[in-house]
């Protein structure tokens, strides 16, 4: 078990960023997909999109430097990077749905066995609406699921999604503070597990079936 | 044929009733002086088609908390615990829309499409009550056209024909929503003479625009 | 009758250019059509546009002046005029389908009581393409056909169109250079007649029932 | 992540047999260079996707001219007297689609919708065989997308990552045949290095681009 949520939340940002390669369109979703930017592997060049209308997105800029102009899909100011570019919402969004976004990173309420995702509405509690994570999980070539083992000690990682859902079969990679899990057309395989916890615990933490081969290696966090 | 108006002038075109779209993502990009007049007219029932109902106290989560919407089509209400509230009170209705979606569909009624077919949504509650057509053996949602009486944009700078130029990520829904009112009203932070906007440097065009107010600049846009 | 072709082809782009009100998108078709813009009256600043990519079109460039990265959609050298605007062919057919061309002047080969156009193809003997003409018909505000009369001394303005259509009930004015007549609901309507010919003549030379009011007037050429 | 190549190095790319898109307005922002490359080449059997085949001696319609072409898909023919001889002789393919649908099949397969519904061509030619649908009483045709192999489009301005400025009239089908294709090659007037074109000014961003040569200037292009 990991307990502290920032060092969970660390670990999680850290393995994803090995997932990108040189070159690849990447679009982070809000909240803790956002710290997977800070992890970038070195000689690795991925370029950035903002939905809102960003290729190209920079870091945060120093208090005091924030161009008005400019803000990320989260509605705080950002900077961007020598060869970016700006355009309106049809065409940020036919990137995303057209298949020019290689990877995106998505929370997750509840992910299943199917590759289903559902991050966007809690009825009845939680209505923020979907925002662009429809379209993301939707069009994305790869979408990664960034996001802890369990809420409140419950297993996300389900047989099948309770919540309404963002988007049908269309998760590709799970990673979470103690796995990385792939979704397969036979179900969900155990790749990695984090050193801290065991193949037992990590099965214990999780609903839906896991395929657990005999190579599960640890993560490289 | 003279476009650059007074916000006085304004006033006869708004009604209680009317559909507005309204430019902007989290605020930036949309004209805070239309806003102030909607508010200082007081009028009512309006429904709205933005992206986002933004924050209480700018942009368009301004016209929530004074009461003036009575429904909203947009892809998040997260950032404006007004909305959700009042939704859940009913006393205002929420139709909630991907974001490419929305735009697709705004986007669609500019440009005299009937409808577009998109991946977007299907296998979700958002496939509720559309007609689903599969092409090549995969399934899209047909989603349908979204107009408007008016919409309110802002551009950074124009010239007294109404050619746009937007800077950095002000774009975002700006120029399809001048595409898709009946009457278009652009919110400029710079008003310039005609001529000095390259041609090539347009963004939309002044055949769409048909007036023009003097907004504030950067942050109080 | 009036036989000198050159002589016809100036009525009728004078008399169509009569019809242009201030502040209208005008697009002209190639050929005939593109003589109107010769003939617009003093004080009236129409926009034209050309649909590969421009508003704000300017006469051809004087000789030597041409600017080779600017074409009219014809094919040939063209200016721009102070306010133009560049754009690509996707944002100008949502200009031309989406009703924001206020008016598009086209030739044609044949066109019928219900206001059906006939200009694109002459199956077995000339297969030109329809270019953007199915469109213009389709989606500009007001189609006026700019036409002689008839061909090799047969009627043009017949009972049903013989050649595949362009566009069905589309066509609002057909002026010709002995006649303005105008498509309604009750089937086609003369409005004027060239001082040189007759109401007979005229009935004489179209093949389609022409409903004859009490105060045809003369065309003002 | 080098995207500056020569033509040299593209040569593998093209095989027979290929469905290539090619940017360009009546050989107005066509990439020539690239055009001389096929020839060179000699690929056969190619179908193309284009808005004209041009005329006998520029652009695309010295490809048809070079008996390379199989089929072609657009909008217009009539100014290459080759193409409808080749035609009439059984020896070319030509499908005509207007020139609106045409932008809007590839901008649709480029921004992942599949297909969408226009007005243009109904009750016309154009809609036989294909699927109409009735949206509040009006009927519409369904038109569907249109993708490539290969995109090879022309941009005046291009920096070292792909971003794309095009001047006047050049950028017409160009910046949707970049959404479109599994490869896109630009040919540039003039290459920059990256930061050069500001971020507002980018009208296709780099990311969609592959590889860049470098073509000639003007007229030439």
């Amino acid at each position: 078990m990991i307990t502290d949520q920032e060092l969970a939340k660390q670990i999680i940002a850290k393995r994803i960023a090995k997932e990108l390669k040189d070159g690849q369109l990447v679009n982070l979703g809000i909240g803790l997909p956002t710290l997977v930017a800070n992890y970038i592997p070195e000689g690795v060049h991925v370029i950035f999109q903002s939905e809102n209308g960003i290729t190209g997105m920079g870091p945060m800029p120093e208090p005091g430097k924030e161009d008005v102009n400019i803000i990320n899909a989260g509605g705080q100011y950002v900077t961007v990077l020598p060869g970016a570019a700006f355009f309106d919402s049809a065409f940020s969004f036919a990137l995303i749905r057209g298949g020019h976004v290689d990877v995106t990173v998505l929370g997750a309420l509840e992910v299943d066995e199917e590759g289903n995702l559902a991050n966007w509405i809690i009825p009845g509690k939680l209505v923020p609406g979907m925002g662009g994570a429809m379209d993301l999980a939707t069009g994305a070539k790869r979408v990664i699921v960034a996001m802890q083992h369990t809420a409140k000690g419950q297993p996300k990682i389900l047989k099948k999604c309770r919540l309404p859902l963002t988007a049908k079969g269309k998760v590709s990679l799970i990673v979470t503070e103690l796995a990385v899990i792939e979704v397969t057309k036979e179900g969900l395989l155990l790749k990695e597990i984090h050193r801290d916890t065991s193949i037992e615990e990590v099965k214990s933490l999780t609903e839906a079936n896991l395929i657990i081969p005999d190579d599960v290696k640890y993560m490289d966090v | 044929m003279r476009k650059v108006v007074t916000f006085e002038e304004l006033k006869p075109l708004f009604k209680d009733g009317m559909t507005l779209m309204i430019g902007g993502f989290l605020a930036n990009g949309t004209p805070e002086k239309l806003i102030d007049l909607l508010i200082e007219l007081n009028v009512k029932d309006l429904t709205i088609i933005a992206n986002d109902t933004s924050f209480p106290d700018r942009g368009i989560g301004r016209l929530v908390v004074a009461g003036l919407v009575k429904k909203v089509i947009t892809s998040h209400i997260g950032t404006n615990p007004v909305t959700g509230k009042l939704m859940n009170e009913g006393k205002i209705e929420v139709e909630l829309v991907p974001q490419g979606t929305l735009a697709e569909r705004i986007r669609a009624y500019g440009a005299g499409l009937g409808g577009i077919l998109t991946p977007t949504g299907v296998g979700t509650m958002v496939e509720e009550g559309k007609q689903k057509i599969t092409v090549n053996g995969k399934e899209y949602l047909l989603e349908l056209p979204l107009g408007a009486d008016i919409a309110l944009i802002r551009g950074s700078i124009v010239d007294e024909f109404g050619n746009i130029y937007y800077k950095g990520t002000t774009r975002n829904f700006n120029p399809i929503m001048a595409l898709a009112a009946k009457t278009v009203i652009v919110e400029a932070e710079k008003i310039v003479k005609v001529g000095e906007i390259k041609p090539e440097d347009v963004m939309t065009p002044g055949v769409l625009v048909d007036y023009i107010v003097k907004g504030g600049e950067g942050d109080d846009n």
